[in-house]
């Protein structure tokens, strides 16, 4: 990440003023009206857009630099009744992270696959395919990756009862001071 | 006389051989500067496997490939001389024993092949390979050793040797010797070399599914090969002994040496060994055999 | 007498099978085997009976053709007769399925007839007849499975008949120089011949023989041919159809030519001796890398049979007692232990039905017990353990060679054993070891009358390897027949004077070896034998069929060794073969197709006849 | 070795092999094993009381089951035990093996090893440090001495209760019978290869 304070990175070229991040929000802007940029600190991006935009703002993303997705994650929003996928990009040499963020239903949670753009994105949506749920279409190998034959509701998601499932699988004794 | 050397031999071979084992932990124990078992550590390790209440097989073959395996070893220290102590040499000369050092990696490999563990098999081959590697030098140290003597029998090439130091095959065929001892540790198996039985890469190999009173059979056929390799280094380079005791020093000096590069080597790729050994050792082996040639007309 | 009536009972033996197969499958079956069987118990009563027959009198040349029978034809005949009878064994089950079967076994049986023949045969015309008569039924037999087995057979054909002109060469330019064409009386006349005709007859005869017996550079036709025969057949082609080629130089070189003549072929390191040591050592170690690299089980074993005869020309080249005697037991050896290994492949390829590439196969020592048997034999055989017969003669030969001061011919030897040992063990591993794949589950053993000779050859290896005697004995009868100094050797052991060898005391050596570990395995508790798939794969499950690694046995190996034994000498046949072919291209448009041209070319042709015979004052 | 051994010895060599030459099976299951080079090398030196780490189950005989067990690996744990011959020895490496540890309510993490695998001693402690293994080494020869360490004969007699407990936990664990030889396996329908 880049290190503002110092003005100084680690491979040691004086990165140019905060002016690119405005410069690519902009551009984001303009070619993708339905998408909400914002710049909460210098190095950071944030984009959040509808689920069938997501495709051409990762594509557009990709086409300005940012080459690396990094991770897919995802967060519960239970009351909300959403899921939201954050995908994580980084620019080697814009030295910025761009986060793009959609929403997708929570009951039948169905998402894109963007394995044409990232190969390796195959994993992440396998995992998220395992702890969440989320069907990815267009993902050849959505096996499961830790747990083996899992029935029931996917661990990670909030009205997944951790203790209670410890203690009928394990047998765990309920602790009495906590 | 020869029924004490028939019963004296395998016993001394398989006494000196499982303290050779016991030495080595220790020496590379305290090489690598740590305290090590106590000499006696094979002992306990026998008895261990020995009294296991459960051995596992995977057939006839497998028996039987072990069975063969330290009996060939123990067929081919009858015929090598120790000090003086010859019983069978009379029925057997050194082409003898150089085929019946073939039995008992041939029942190593039946019973490792016979496994039906990928390890084992490639085990198996890299053993193979690394025996064509070394074979190559270690033939023709011999074929300088025969000719210049002019005979097969083994012990007439130690009697030739008995007189004095001058007269050792170090001192009259250097460059045979110096190619055998630059592919000893192949032969031993030891560190360099030891990619037949590899911990780390394919789980010890052959050794891979050998428990119990198997693997006592692959430990002592394993010690007893060690012995029989250097006794036969002795007997062609070292002067064979004039009896026993001296016979026992002599191999000492040998196996501590091959100890030593045991303890710092790491393990090289066999692609790597076959080529070594086809570079210098047989290059030297070669210019021996033509000196003893040239030396012979 | 019987001479004739065993020959005419194995060729007219062979036809009464063919108009038998037209009748009954069951009687040509039978009478096949009869004929084999009466065949072999024939040339059995010729042992130790010198018998000489002129069977028929040539008008023209005004010579009479003999059959004969001296200890070196019974010796090969034996060999012959054995391995025909344990191949047509061999051949009733394995050939159940197959079409042609009358024609198959007639060709069979007159192949067998036609090298007794060559054997028998007491002058170089009835030689020269049968040896014809053997190309050619096996050109048949070789291309009876039809596809590439036709253009293997081509390829021996061809090779077969140039070997044959040179014959024709040297038997006619003997029979002119000494008048006469019987073998026995050909001795005298040689000697007084000049070194040079004597060197010309005997490479005239060489290239017959050395192209027969696959010495190096003619030895290209040998892998396509065995690969493409039948089992059965393979098995007689490589064992001793091959090795006529062996009869035929230790009839020349010793029966015909004798020591003194050789002695004057070069001196010292041009020696013709030397020379051909040389050739054999050369056909030791290439082919047998060369069979390293193969993943085709027969293949690999044909290279063997190539490999292995130089051992046998190694043995012969040495001149000296010991060394012959080497060289023919070691021709015995091989024609056992590699007929055997064949039979081994052949049943493999029956039960499996036809697979021959080895990194396909696995596991089946478990489901064909005696072939594993057989084979693990067979391999040690080959390899020269001690206590087999290859050892024995392997030891006769290494002894001869470094007596004789030759220490680089020993060692091309020895290293020829490393590559063998490497080689033949992943023919029986990936064959017989390992896992058993689930396609080969349920494999069945092969049938009794196929195991019955893999059983007795087995049973031959182990005896002659415990006994060599009983075999060096009879050679010990050759060399005096072909006026040699015999090999005086025990029933196991080597007299001092020549080294250090007891079979019996190995033997003892062995078993009280073997005895220690097998008491100290029942002391212990008895072991539990496990599945195949409970091995360790640390910690995981093996699912069946995934575990496949016996392919590309010596993959590292392969890198260094490659390069080194590719086949160049193959590869000029075909440049040559391409070559020739545009020259006959350019010759054949000669031949315009008007008549008036061929005229004028015959009035050229006379032209030039006279002003050469003019040019020549005849 | 003291004099006073020698009687001990002889009375039993059996138990004086078991206790002297315990070969352990190298197997990293969870965090602990990164305690396992320092004890086995010099800085520690585990060959001294005879333990060497032994790459594959046929040979070993201590079976140190190091940190958290994940479900997966339970599966590797079980059919590594089963190829271990008898006598052998379990120990549990830490307090995840105990009750779980900090991954106590964990979705995929058991809790109790000695429901699944039969453990003759267990070392406490998130990553204990190697003279703790040293200690317990010299706690299994005393429990060999006095045949206690019957950890394979707990199994072996109440193999259903063991293997009840794993099918509950790992319903589809392709598994050869223990001590029977025959092979229960069955192909397991969901260890797809990768297509």
């Amino acid at each position: 990440m880049r290190d503002r304070d110092g003005d100084r990175d680690r491979t040691g070229h004086v990165a140019d003023a905060d002016v690119n991040e405005e410069d690519l929000k902009q551009r984001i802007a303009d070619r993708m009206p339905q998408c909400g940029v914002t710049v909460p600190k210098p190095g950071r991006l944030i984009a959040t857009v509808p689920r069938d935009g997501l495709l051409s703002l990762l594509h557009l993303l990709k086409t300005d630099g940012f080459e690396h997705l990094s991770l897919i994650s995802c967060v519960d929003w239970i009351d909300e009744g959403e899921l939201e996928l954050v995908y994580h990009l980084w620019s080697q040499e814009k030295k910025v992270h761009a986060m793009a963020k959609t929403r997708v239903d929570r009951a039948s949670p169905r998402m894109l696959s963007v394995i044409l753009l990232f190969r390796h994105a195959q994993t992440y949506e396998r995992e998220l395919h395992e702890m969440f749920g989320i069907d990815f279409d267009g993902n050849p190998r959505q096996v499961p990756l830790l747990l083996d034959h899992w029935q029931g509701i996917p661990p990670m998601r909030k009205e997944f009862d951790l203790r209670r499932h410890a203690r009928e699988t394990f047998g765990v004794e309920e602790r009495t001071d906590d | 006389m020869w029924v004490v050397g028939i019963i004296a031999l395998p016993l001394l071979a398989i006494g000196v051989s499982v303290f050779f084992l016991g030495v080595s932990r220790k020496v590379t124990a305290r090489i690598q500067r740590r305290y090590g078992p106590p000499l006696y550590q094979p002992v306990i390790d026998v008895v261990k496997l020995l009294a296991q209440e459960e051995h596992v097989s995977h057939g006839m073959v497998f028996d039987a490939g072990m069975v063969l395996a330290l009996g060939g070893s123990l067929a081919t220290v009858l015929f090598i001389p120790v000090g003086g102590l010859h019983p069978l040499s009379a029925g057997g000369d050194l082409l003898v024993i150089l085929y019946l050092m073939l039995l008992p990696p041939l029942g190593l490999a039946l019973a490792a092949g016979a496994a039906e563990n990928p390890n084992a098999s490639i085990g198996v081959s890299r053993k193979l390979i690394l025996a064509l590697g070394y074979e190559v030098p270690f033939l023709l140290a011999l074929l300088a050793v025969m000719t210049q003597e002019g005979t097969t029998s083994l012990v007439a090439i130690a009697e030739a040797q008995q007189p004095s130091v001058l007269e050792w095959g170090l001192v009259r065929a250097p460059l045979s010797a110096l190619a055998v001892a630059l592919v000893l540790p192949a032969m031993l198996g030891l560190r360099p070399f030891d990619m037949a039985t590899a911990p780390q890469e394919i789980a010890s190999g052959t050794l891979v599914e050998f428990g119990g009173k198997y693997l006592v059979l692959a430990a002592l056929q394993g010690a007893l090969h060690t012995y029989i390799v250097i006794a036969l280094f002795v007997d062609l380079f070292l002067g064979g002994g004039a009896n026993v005791l001296t016979f026992l020093a002599k191999m000492g000096v040998v196996f501590f040496g091959g100890l030593l590069i045991n303890a710092v080597y790491p393990r090289v790729r066999i692609g790597q060994a076959l080529r070594f050994c086809w570079k210098w050792p047989t290059l030297l082996a070669l210019l021996g055999l033509v000196v003893v040639m040239v030396m012979g007309r | 007498m019987e001479i004739a009536v065993l020959l005419s009972v194995a060729l007219l033996g062979a036809m009464a099978v063919y108009v038998a197969g037209r009748f009954s499958a069951r009687g040509r079956n039978a009478l096949a085997v009869l004929v084999a069987l009466a065949v072999m118990v024939g040339v059995a009563l010729l042992y130790g009976r010198g018998v000489r027959m002129a069977y028929y009198r040539l008008p023209i040349l005004d010579a009479t053709l003999v059959l004969r029978s001296n200890p070196l034809a019974w010796f090969f005949a034996m060999a012959v007769a054995a391995i025909g009878f344990f191949s047509i064994l061999f051949s009733l089950e394995y050939m159940k399925g197959h079409a042609r079967l009358g024609f198959y076994y007639a060709a069979m049986l007159v192949v067998n007839g036609a090298m007794l023949g060559i054997v028998l045969s007491g002058d170089l015309i009835s030689l020269y007849v049968f040896w014809e008569i053997m190309s050619w039924t096996t050109y048949l037999v070789i291309s009876y499975r039809g596809g590439r087995a036709v253009a293997a057979g081509l390829k021996y054909m061809v090779m077969s008949i140039i070997g044959s002109c040179a014959m024709l060469l040297a038997i006619v330019s003997v029979y002119v120089h000494c008048g006469t064409l019987e073998i026995a009386a050909l001795a005298e006349p040689m000697q007084s011949a000049s070194t040079g005709f004597a060197l010309f007859i005997l490479l005239m005869f060489a290239i017959g023989f050395g192209i027969k017996n696959a010495v190096m550079p003619l030895h290209t036709w040998l892998p396509d041919a065995h690969s493409e025969a039948v089992s059965p057949f393979s098995a007689v082609l490589s064992g001793i159809l091959v090795r006529m080629g062996m009869y035929g130089f230790v009839l020349i070189m010793y029966g015909v030519l004798g020591l003194g003549l050789l002695a004057r072929f070069g001196s010292g390191v041009l020696s013709f001796g030397y020379l051909f040591a040389w050739v054999g050592a050369l056909t030791i170690v290439i082919p047998t890398f060369t069979a390293l690299l193969q993943d085709d089980s027969k293949r690999l074993l044909a290279w063997h049979g190539v490999g292995q005869g130089g051992y046998m020309i190694l043995g012969i080249a040495m001149a000296t007692p010991l060394g012959i005697a080497g060289g023919i037991f070691h021709t015995l050896n091989h024609c056992i232990y590699i007929a055997l290994l064949f039979l081994v492949a052949g049943a493999v390829e029956y039960r499996t039905g036809g697979i021959r590439d080895l990194n396909q196969l696995g596991g089946l020592a478990k489901r064909m017990p005696v072939t594993f048997v057989g084979g693990l034999a067979g391999i040690c055989g080959l390899i020269g353990v001690p206590l087999t017969n290859g050892f024995a003669s392997k030891w006769l030969i290494y002894k001869a060679l470094i007596a004789d001061g030759h220490p680089f011919l020993a060692f091309a030897a020895l290293v020829g054993t490393w590559g063998t040992i490497l080689s033949v063990y992943k023919f029986q591993h990936n064959t017989f070891l390992g896992q058993l794949p689930e396609r080969y589950k349920d494999v069945k053993e092969v049938p009794f009358v196929m195991q019955l000779p893999i059983l007795l050859l087995t049973a031959a290896i182990l005896v002659f390897g415990i006994f060599p005697g009983i075999p060096l004995g009879a050679i010990g009868a050759i060399q005096r027949s072909l006026g040699l100094e015999a090999l005086r050797v025990g029933a196991f052991s080597v007299p001092p004077e020549v080294g250090e060898l007891n079979t019996i005391t190995i033997l003892a050596a062995v078993a009280g070896g073997c005895l220690v570990p097998y008491i100290l395995f029942r002391l212990c508790r008895r072991s539990r034998t496990v599945a195949q798939a409970d091995t360790y794969g640390a910690g995981a499950y093996a699912p069946a069929d995934r575990y496949q690694y016996s392919a590309r046995f010596y993959d590292r190996a392969y890198a260094v060794i490659e390069p080194y034994v590719r086949d160049r000498v193959d590869a000029f046949y075909y440049w040559l073969v391409e070559k020739s072919e545009g020259v006959f291209e350019a010759a054949r448009h000669l031949y315009g197709g008007n008549v008036n041209t061929y005229a004028l070319y015959i009035m050229l042709f006379l032209a030039l006849i006279l002003a050469v015979g003019f040019g020549w004052g005849l | 070795m003291d004099r006073a051994q020698i009687p001990k010895i002889l009375k039993s060599p059996a138990n004086w092999g078991r206790k002297y030459s315990l070969w352990a099976v190298y197997f990293c299951t969870g965090c602990g094993i990164i305690e396992i080079p320092p004890v086995v090398t010099s800085r520690w030196d585990a060959e001294r009381f005879g333990v060497i780490p032994m790459a594959t189950p046929r040979q070993g005989n201590l079976f140190l089951i190091t940190g958290y067990v994940s479900l997966k690996t339970l599966g590797a744990i079980i059919r590594t035990y089963d190829q271990m011959l008898n006598p052998k020895y379990v120990v549990g490496f830490g307090s995840c093996p105990v009750n779980g540890g900090m991954y106590w309510d964990s979705y995929n993490t058991i809790k109790h090893l000695d429901q699944y695998v039969p453990v003759d001693g267990w070392i406490s402690g998130c990553m204990p440090r190697p003279e703790a293994i040293f200690i317990a080494v010299t706690h299994l020869w005393t429990l060999i001495d006095k045949g206690l360490a019957d950890g394979y004969k707990r199994y072996k007699d109440n193999y259903d209760f063991y293997c009840a407990n794993q099918r509950r936990v790992l319903p589809h664990l392709p598994k050869f019978a223990c001590g029977t030889g025959t092979e229960t396996a069955t192909a397991p329908a969901t260890l797809r290869m990768p297509t």
